[in-house]
């Protein structure tokens, strides 16, 4: 026990909420259940704030670097000799930060939600599932060890899936709740290998030990090869594979558009703040073991980041439905902290990525989760998901419509926006490191800004659509979260990330690099007006471009039929190919088989009917002929 | 060739002729003669081998006895000039094939063994020694063999009886239930 | 008396008390009774052991009692348990005690159904507390044949085909077993010595190499057809799909497990280095199996179908990590056992509450269950759940466990064999997924639905015992773990000796 | 010879004494009198039986034609108890109109043929084995033509006469080699002369067949189902069970004493046969729907697991010989008893008129189960032991791919017993056997199977009993 | 008397006429004519012993004394077989063996 040991109610808060509220569901009346679940979750991020406070302030002796601290350790499980399973709590840098991220955004989805999901059928309901989640991922960012990660990976993963099907009774909902889960669970398989291969090579799951640069994990990455790269390389490009499942990484992103079934709340908390950063931090955390040991798992890293980040954007362009468009910028997005750590090197100033990408992780975090809680405002008030049905919207809802503009601007990277400072961190990274990856990322900067004003000129300008009733702005309980997260969203670029977070825990400094900024500026400036002069009033111009890239248009607009490639995967190979021949050949070649050594039975049994013919004589013949046989065969014979 | 030498071959030869004729005569009534003589004759081979005890046995048990009660019951059974249906070919010919397998081997067999006589001093088969060892209970005395016999011929006439017995009421009781009906059964 | 006799007793007097009942609500309350009194003797059967072993008793079976039965064969009633066996007992009581409440309604012949499930009871009891080979037979083949009359009296669909399948592959699987039985009886000591059917004092000396050959897979596909070893898993699927619930609880929860632990016990105990020898054509067997039943799954329409295929998977990696044969394989089998024990039990009897009021298993006719009969809809839930390996429930311990296990031998086969196993995991999670939405998610399909009624007392009663049992172990595997581990250690001792020649 | 030796006969004096008292009252009964036989003899067999049961020293007389000792004395109780149960299971037969006429003949014949095979199982000869074999045989077949107006039942009779004239023919055939190459007709000098020379092997072979024909072992068993199917089923019960037993007893006797120098060669003649007779009996038994064939199949089949136990050939082996045995006979009778009993009060022997007996006769059912289940070998019931103990002691010899062989025959027999318990547990009938009570006897018969079936498994004293008594080669 | 005449002779004869009987058990359709052949069978056996008696063992009277107790039987077995036959004769108005199969499968 020590000073941090408190923190273990950070994440037990949210579970024993879970656990009242989701077997008093029925008994909970009105919004009683909701009320707990916040007040919780308030305790909760008010423990999370000072153990932010106490470790980066009080703590800190200036100019040492920070080290991680275990709060609590017990043992859960003896596998082998050597790996035992631990659950404990691990205060770190970029556990605090994650903490601070989780609890707020969480915090604030709660509150919101008390607004949101009035009324709704289950509301309890969601606020339990809202606390499991909350309790997973919390549990998730302060896990000491790998594989108190993954069994709180798969928590969340399972919290998602009860969160985006939530509507459970919408066909819809559930099967995007279990496509994001199989397909999560998929990438967690790479996942587990990863651990697998991980943990023999290096004898141990524990953080501590195994990012330690001097440490037995990383000297023995020149263990055996297989296939021509380390094990190590494989562990790592495999716990790669399951980061980027939850992170919506291409190829395996494609759950993350079908997850926006789920309530808005969730969504904003879920699948653009929290859970899906999920992959980065897993990253990060691990981020010494790839830059010291498999800098090819690095790399890869690097590059899917940076693929899905450009290939997210294109897509995003095209989508009509206003979440989906937010959820292909949060792969975007994702794809840009990735990449950072991709092209992040270990210690002082070489760690610019890992820093910029947890700096972007901290700002996405507050801008996406405003820009989600701001559709769902819109969405509350026009009941449509649909940018067409939506329009001239600023005038019914100011408040939303600010901090939606505020969001806006941050992402597209303008200053003095937080999305501005960390965005640029990044890019400054990824100059450093490989041009061409610096290229991708200035278009998708772009292409950022385009579709971002894009969604916001259709919602908010043009003229007004046939509204089923007047849209009228969010209660005080919907507003507030978004004012406090535009409030972040402004103002977090101002932290000193480099010298809180960093890969070896020592700070740096690091100022902005106005070379490589102002084109940056330039080319988000661009995007905003070439969206402007596109949407901002209705006219052809959409249509015209839309006619003049049609290939690209619809390729793009059916995301590049990725879920029809999926389908075929799976309805077609596994259902078809495997799972109905393994079926057939259960029932007819195994069982026939078995039912065939019974038919065979009860055939011969036929056949030999002959011989019990009723007739004495053959009795007799049968039995003089025995004694022959018998002769011939012992006397004569043998 | 002594007179003992013919007197064996013609007993050999009448005991297989018969024997033959016996099994293959169409005339049932025929073969029971033929057997009685393929009785006769064996007993004369007992006589030649001086166990007349035997022989007279023989004589009276079996050629008196049985061939009498088969006599009489194929009169019963059988029309006198009534020929017996003969078996199919193949099962003749399969009969024929195993059956002459069987002797085949099994005259190989006594032929490949060497037989080695006892040394020891011959016993007479006279009434005096047959009576004797007949009641003695010693060591090769036959005193029980002999009593059971007589159970069994006791058992045997008991259950001879009970078969051959007429029941009276059953004549009448036509709705005496039948225990097994005759087509239960075939399937 | 012997607390491990009272294990046999207490059924038995059960079924003595059932005799005298008259209707059903009196025999089931005698069962209930006696099936409450068998889960608290588990109860305390735990406490005890963790007490004596906490109090430093290392012998390695506890609570031993030897009685001298059939003198001329040297054939005991030899009783005695170590921690295996120990958590083995500990479910079967939670398993009966959750099935009985589970067919709390079985008007049909109810007396004569409660004799025959608690016999099986017996058996199932008999075997695990069992040392004596021969009375391990004699309980496995009595667990066995009242399953013929459940099936076939209170089943449903082509039962009298499933039940009679059943029953003659498992008897076939003894066939083998038999030889294998016999065979290490004639085996036991060296030369000389008196023949034992003792497990402990076999395992004292090494059985002839040949002889092990030989005899090995006589045992293990013996046990193994138990355990739904492919290709011997045809049984599990018809005969779960008609048994009346209880029964397919029992079965599956239980029942099946006598294969794991026998192969367990007896196969690889006692026959080491003909295990080590042939273990790769089994691990590829039960690799299939592994794959092979989740996929089979996946097809199904039947819910029934579904965990008996389900089932085949599960128990398949059993088998998988008994022929891992290292300490944590070992300990992820009896965890594995433990845990699809429960699992499948709860399963079996969520989709028996269902049938009974839904009147079909088909999944394509049913939807939307979850709004009309919530809590069996988030029991099924959570049971679906433990079954695709949930951190938090006991699926994920056992898998967790199984895979560090096997994945610690360093070769590349058995590492392959491994991640192919391991791969079941996502297949598992489609099925799992699949039977979910259809059954329970999505709109009400059937009118008739709107009027069904949730969970009975005696239901609750039965799948919250089970949904305890499987949070329970998911969450505190420690203690469990550890019961098994110490166990392990003579096996373990023996397997190092294991001296192969160009292995 | 004084008193005490010729007591040694006890059994068989007491039996014939019986048989003659028997005679001489039944001549002063008149027509309506003749049921009182039935009391009368049970109770004089009863004390028979008991009288068994005194402790008796081994004593060898007739200068070796006949002796006894405690395993002999063990199986003439066996056998003696076997009766008792069939006596008591024949009343309801008895007393029907076709039969009361002959209730004393055939209490007379009964005994005879177990004279016989006491005499048979005591005998220290090949012409007293031959005499009681005979003595066994001839009047059962007078017993199985016993109903006059069946023809099944002339049939049968006929059938099992010349059938078992043939066999005892070669069987015969065979002494008389046995007798030429050896001299000696007594067991103890043959067992002192016997060689493996191709003579004495086919002499023996000749033997073997002879006792196989009354076990019923494939290829010699095909009178068997005829036979039980056509005689009354009291009769089919007494030769599949008594009969049967008595020859399985005395040919591992000679086997192992006469005939074990040939242990090399008989055995595996042995495992051919028991392989063709476990096989063979269980094809045939899955498809009989009539109850008494089908009994007499699975008969033939258990006679196929007999010979697991020969093939020991040591003391485990004829204990566990013994051992099943005994069992058997509770067992088998346990099931002819249940198929007496309806028989009897409604005629019906199918399989399908079994259909729903359960709902309506419980008990019988039950018995019948419980019986099916030992005859299959399914535990707690003793049938599990005895047929446990023959896989053991053919393992014993190393044999396991024949105890592999039996173990897969066990299965497909469990398969048509389990139609018996099918038939009366599962299937619905629309016109099930009416709920009956049964006489007094009947019930006392079933019972002590019943008992016999449960007590024998567990009661491991009697298995040691026996094997006190055995012995090997 | 006739201890010139080899006993192989003997041998060879009752083993012929031991499967004479034989075939005529097989192929007689007459059930009369059946028992007939097992006198036969029963006659070649007596001659056996009785010839093994007279030329290897003469000291002692066995294979004598089991001729003697076969005949018996013989006469017992026949007996009984007649009675038989005749009720079946009663019944089937025939003793065609063909005829007796009731009972089949």
């Amino acid at each position: 026990m020590n000073s941090y040991a408190y923190t273990l109610l950070i994440p037990l808060i949210p579970f024993f909420v879970f656990l009242f509220v989701g077997m008093a569901e029925d008994k909970l009346k009105g919004k009683l259940g909701g009320l707990i679940g916040t007040v919780g979750l308030g305790i909760a991020t008010f423990l999370s704030y000072y153990t932010a406070f106490k470790y980066f302030i009080t703590d800190h002796v200036h100019g040492t670097a920070y080290t991680s601290v275990k709060a609590f350790e017990i043992t859960w499980l003896h596998l082998t000799e050597k790996l035992t399973i631990n659950l404990g709590i691990l205060i770190d840098p970029i556990s605090v930060m994650m903490l601070i991220v989780v609890s707020t955004v969480s915090f604030m989805v709660h509150i919101y939600s008390l607004g949101y999901m009035e009324g709704e059928r289950g509301f309890a309901r969601f606020y339990s599932f809202l606390s499991l989640f909350s309790f997973s991922m919390l549990g998730l960012v302060l896990a000491t060890n790998l594989f108190q990660m993954y069994i709180f990976w798969e928590l969340v993963g399972v919290s998602s899936f009860l969160l985006i099907g939530y509507y459970y009774e919408k066909p819809s909902a559930f099967s995007a709740a279990k496509k994001a889960f199989i397909v999560t669970r998929f990438a967690d398989l790479g996942f587990l290998i990863g651990i697998l291969i991980l943990s023999f090579t290096t004898g141990t799951f524990d953080f501590q030990t195994l990012v330690d640069p001097n440490g037995p994990a990383i000297s023995s990455a020149g263990g055996a090869a297989f296939m021509g790269l380390s094990l190590l390389t494989w562990a790592l490009i495999l716990i790669f594979v399951g980061g980027a499942g939850k992170s919506a990484m291409f190829p395996l992103h494609i759950w993350l558009p079908d997850a926006m079934e789920g309530p808005t709340p969730v969504s904003a908390l879920i699948h653009a703040a929290t859970m899906v950063v999920a992959g980065v931090y897993l990253v990060a955390r691990l981020f010494p073991v790839y830059a010291l040991g498999g800098p090819v798992a690095l790399e890869v890293v690097a590059w899917v980041g940076a693929f899905t980040s450009l290939f997210a954007a294109v897509i995003a362009l095209t989508q009509t439905d206003i979440k989906r468009v937010l959820a292909f910028s949060t792969m975007s997005q994702i794809g840009y902290m990735m990449l950072s750590l991709g092209v992040s090197g270990y210690g002082g100033e070489e760690g610019l990525g890992f820093m910029a990408s947890n700096f972007h992780l901290f700002t996405h975090a507050m801008f996406k989760a405003l820009l989600f809680l701001g559709a769902g405002a819109v969405i509350h008030a026009v009941h449509s998901n649909d940018m067409s049905e939506m329009g001239g919207l600023r005038k019914y809802l100011p408040i939303t419509h600010m901090t939606f503009l505020i969001a806006c601007l941050t992402i597209a990277g303008i200053p003095p926006f937080s999305g501005f400072f960390s965005k640029d961190e990044i890019l400054v990274a990824a100059f450093h490191s490989n041009k061409i990856l610096f290229g991708i990322e200035y278009l998708v900067a772009g292409l950022t800004a385009f579709y971002m004003f894009r969604l916001y000129y259709s919602i908010f300008w043009g003229h007004d659509r046939h509204y089923h009733h007047t849209p009228h702005e969010a209660p005080l309980v919907m507003t507030i979260p978004l004012m406090i997260l535009a409030f972040g969203s402004i103002f977090s670029g101002l932290l000193p990330f480099h010298h809180l977070v960093t890969s070896d825990g020592l700070g740096f400094d690091s100022h902005i690099d106005w070379m490589i900024a102002a084109p940056s500026i330039l080319i988000g400036v661009v995007g905003i007006a070439v969206a402007t002069l596109m949407y901002k009033t209705e006219n052809s111009r959409p249509a015209a471009v839309a006619k003049t890239f049609s290939h690209l248009y619809r390729w793009s607009y059916r995301k590049f039929y990725i879920d029809e490639v999926y389908l075929f995967v799976t309805k077609k190979i596994i259902f078809n190919y495997i799972s109905r021949p393994v079926a057939w050949f259960d029932r007819h070649i195994v069982d026939g088989t078995m039912n065939g050594i019974a038919n065979l039975v009860v055939f011969c049994s036929f056949n030999i009917k002959g011989l019990q013919s009723g007739r004495v004589q053959q009795y007799g013949f049968v039995f003089v002929s025995g004694v022959v046989a018998l002769v011939l065969i012992f006397v004569y014979l043998l | 060739m002594t007179l003992n030498d013919i007197m064996f071959y013609l007993f050999a030869g009448s005991i297989l002729t018969f024997s033959v004729l016996t099994v293959t005569s169409r005339r049932i009534l025929r073969s029971a003669v033929y057997l009685l003589f393929v009785l006769v004759s064996t007993a004369g081979i007992y006589f030649m081998l001086n166990y007349n005890f035997l022989a007279a046995v023989q004589l009276t048990v079996y050629a008196g006895g049985i061939i009498v009660l088969i006599i009489f019951s194929i009169l019963l059974t059988s029309h006198v000039s009534e020929k017996a249906v003969v078996a199919p070919v193949r099962q003749q010919i399969f009969s024929a094939l195993a059956t002459a397998a069987g002797a085949a081997l099994t005259i190989l067999t006594f032929l490949q063994y060497a037989f080695t006589p006892s040394a020891s001093p011959a016993v007479e088969a006279n009434v005096h020694n047959v009576g004797l060892a007949l009641v003695s209970y010693g060591r090769d005395g036959f005193a029980l063999p002999f009593e059971v016999i007589s159970i069994l011929l006791l058992a045997a006439m008991v259950g001879a009886i009970v078969l051959a017995k007429k029941e009276k009421h059953l004549a009448t009781a036509g709705n005496q239930p039948k225990i097994n009906p005759d087509n239960s059964s075939k399937s | 008396m012997n607390i491990l006799t009272l294990f046999v007793v207490i059924p038995v007097l059960t079924v003595a008390g059932i005799l005298f009942t008259k209707d059903l609500k009196q025999s089931r309350m005698v069962s209930a009774i006696g099936m409450t009194v068998q889960l608290i003797l588990s109860a305390i059967l735990v406490y005890l052991y963790v007490t004596e072993r906490q109090a430093g008793n290392m012998a390695p079976m506890l609570f031993t009692f030897d009685a001298l039965w059939f003198p001329a064969l040297n054939i005991h009633y030899a009783v005695g348990v170590d921690g295996i066996s120990v958590a083995m007992i500990a479910l079967t009581g939670v398993v009966v005690f959750a099935g009985i409440f589970a067919s709390w309604r079985m008007e049909f012949l109810s007396r004569e159904f409660f004799i025959s499930l608690i016999l099986l009871a017996t058996g199932v009891f008999g075997f695990f507390i069992s040392l004596d080979l021969f009375t391990m037979f004699l309980f496995y083949e009595i667990a066995v044949i009242p399953m013929y009359l459940l099936i076939g009296i209170w089943g449903s669909g082509p039962k009298e085909y499933s039940a009679m399948k059943l029953t003659l592959m498992l008897m076939g699987g003894s066939a083998l077993l038999m030889v294998g039985i016999l065979g290490i009886y004639f085996f036991s000591v060296p030369e000389g010595g008196q023949l034992t059917f003792n497990v402990l004092e076999i395992a004292k000396h090494q059985i002839p190499i040949e002889m092990q050959r030989f005899l090995f897979p006589f045992t293990f596909v013996g046990f193994g057809i138990l355990g739904a070893l492919f290709p011997f898993h045809t049984w599990s699927p018809d005969g779960h799909a008609s048994a009346p619930t209880a029964v397919s609880m029992l079965h599956a929860g239980v029942l099946m497990k006598l294969g794991g632990y026998g192969a367990f016990r007896v196969a690889i105990y006692l026959m080491p280095e003909a295990a080590q020898e042939q273990a790769w054509i089994f691990i590829i067997l039960t690799s299939i199996s592994v794959v092979y039943g989740a996929f089979g799954a996946i097809f199904q329409k039947d819910l029934k179908y579904i965990n008996a295929y389900s089932s085949v998977s599960h128990c398949g990696l059993v088998l998988f990590a008994v022929l891992m044969m290292n300490q944590t394989a070992f300990t992820g089998a009896v965890i594995q056992m433990i845990s699809h024990g429960l699992m499948t039990a709860l399963f079996f009897a969520l989709i028996g509450m269902i049938y009974g009021r839904t009147h079909t298993r088909m999944i394509n006719e049913m939807g939307g269950l979850m709004k009309v009969i919530p809590f069996l809809g988030v029991v099924y839930v959570i049971a679906g759940l433990a079954s695709l390996g949930l951190p938090g429930f006991s699926g994920f311990v056992a898998e967790m466990t199984i895979f560090f296990g096997a994945y610690e031998h360093v070769d590349l086969f058995h590492r392959v064999a491994t991640i192919v196993a391991v791969s079941s995991i996502v297949i598992t999670a489609v099925y799992i997924l699949r039977v979910v939405g259809t059954l329970l998610m999505g709109p009400i399909t059937d009118k008739h639905f709107l009027h069904l009624e949730d969970a009975n007392w005696y239901e609750r009663l039965s799948t919250i015992t089970l949904v305890i049992g499987i949070t329970f172990i998911g969450v505190a595997p420690l203690w469990l773990s550890d019961m098994i581990n110490f166990s392990l250690a003579p096996l373990i001792e023996k397997l190092a000796t294991v001296q192969l020649p160009g292995m | 010879m004084s008193l005490i030796e010729i007591l040694a006969m006890r059994n068989e004096l007491l039996l014939t004494i019986m048989a003659m008292i028997l005679l001489i009252i039944d001549l002063n009964l008149n027509h309506a009198q003749k049921e009182r036989m039935i009391p009368i003899s049970i109770g004089l067999f009863l004390v028979v039986t008991l009288i068994g049961f005194i402790p008796q020293p081994d004593q060898t007389i007739f200068g070796g034609m006949y002796h006894t000792n405690g395993l002999v004395q063990l199986m003439k109780n066996i056998l003696n108890i076997g009766v008792l149960i069939i006596l008591f299971q024949s009343v309801s037969w008895l007393r029907s109109p076709a039969n009361s006429t002959k209730i004393s003949e055939y209490f007379f014949l009964l005994v005879t043929t177990l004279i016989g095979m006491n005499f048979m199982i005591s005998s220290g000869d090949f012409l007293m084995l031959y005499l009681g074999l005979e003595l066994a045989t001839i009047p059962v077949a007078a017993l199985a033509a016993f109903t006059h107006f069946n023809t099944k039942s002339s049939e049968a009779g006929i059938k099992l006469l010349l059938s078992s004239a043939l066999s005892s023919g070669i069987l015969l055939y065979g002494i008389s080699m046995i007798y030429g190459s050896t001299g000696s007709i007594y067991f103890d000098t043959i067992g002192a002369a016997y060689v493996n020379v191709p003579l004495q092997v086919l002499a023996f072979i000749f033997f073997f067949t002879g006792m196989a024909f009354k076990i019923s072992l494939v290829p010699f068993h095909l009178w068997t189902a005829d036979v039980y199917e056509g005689a009354p089923i009291n009769i089919t019960s007494y030769l599949s069970v008594i009969s049967k037993g008595a020859a399985a007893f005395i040919l591992v006797i000679v086997m192992f004493t006469v005939f074990k120098e040939l242990a090399p060669v008989y055995k595996n003649m042995i495992y051919l046969v028991a392989v063709l007779t476990m096989t063979i009996g269980n094809l045939f038994a899955m498809r009989q729907k009539n109850m008494k064939r089908f009994l007499a199949f699975s008969s033939i089949a258990q006679a196929g697991f007999i010979l697991l136990g020969i093939l020991g050939t040591n003391k485990m082996g004829m204990t566990s010989v013994v051992y099943f045995v005994l069992v058997y006979i509770f067992s088998n009778l346990g099931a002819f008893g249940v198929v007496a009993a309806i028989a009897a009060k409604t005629g019906k022997e199918s399989m399908d008129d079994y259909d729903g007996l359960y709902l309506t006769n419980p008990k019988l059912s039950l018995l019948m189960m419980l019986s099916m289940f030992s005859l299959a070998g399914i535990p707690p019931v003793a049938g599990f032991f005895g047929k446990m103990f023959l896989f053991t002691s053919a393992a014993s010899g190393g044999y396991y791919w024949l105890v592999f062989i039996a173990v897969l025959n066990a299965t497909i027999s469990l398969y048509y017993y389990l139609l018996v318990v099918k038939a009366m547990f599962i299937n619905k009938s629309d016109h099930p056997i009416a709920t009956f009570q049964s006489d007094g006897y009947t019930k006392i018969g079933l019972m002590l199977c019943a008992l016999g079936i449960f007590v024998l498994g567990f009661w491991s004293q009697v298995y040691e009993f026996i094997n006190n008594l055995s012995f090997g080669i | 008397m006739i201890d010139n005449i080899p006993l192989n002779s003997f041998l060879v004869i009752s083993t012929l006429m031991f499967f004479i009987g034989i075939y005529g058990f097989l192929t007689r359709r007459n059930l009369i004519t059946m028992l007939m052949s097992i006198e036969l069978i029963l006659n070649s056996v007596n001659i056996n012993f009785v010839v093994f008696n007279k030329f290897l063992y003469p000291n002692l009277l066995h294979g004598h004394f089991f001729s003697l107790i076969v005949i018996a039987v013989a006469a017992s077995e026949a007996a009984v077989a007649i009675a038989i036959i005749i009720n079946i004769y009663r019944n089937f108005k025939s003793i065609d063996v063909e005829n007796l199969d009731q009972m089949k499968l």
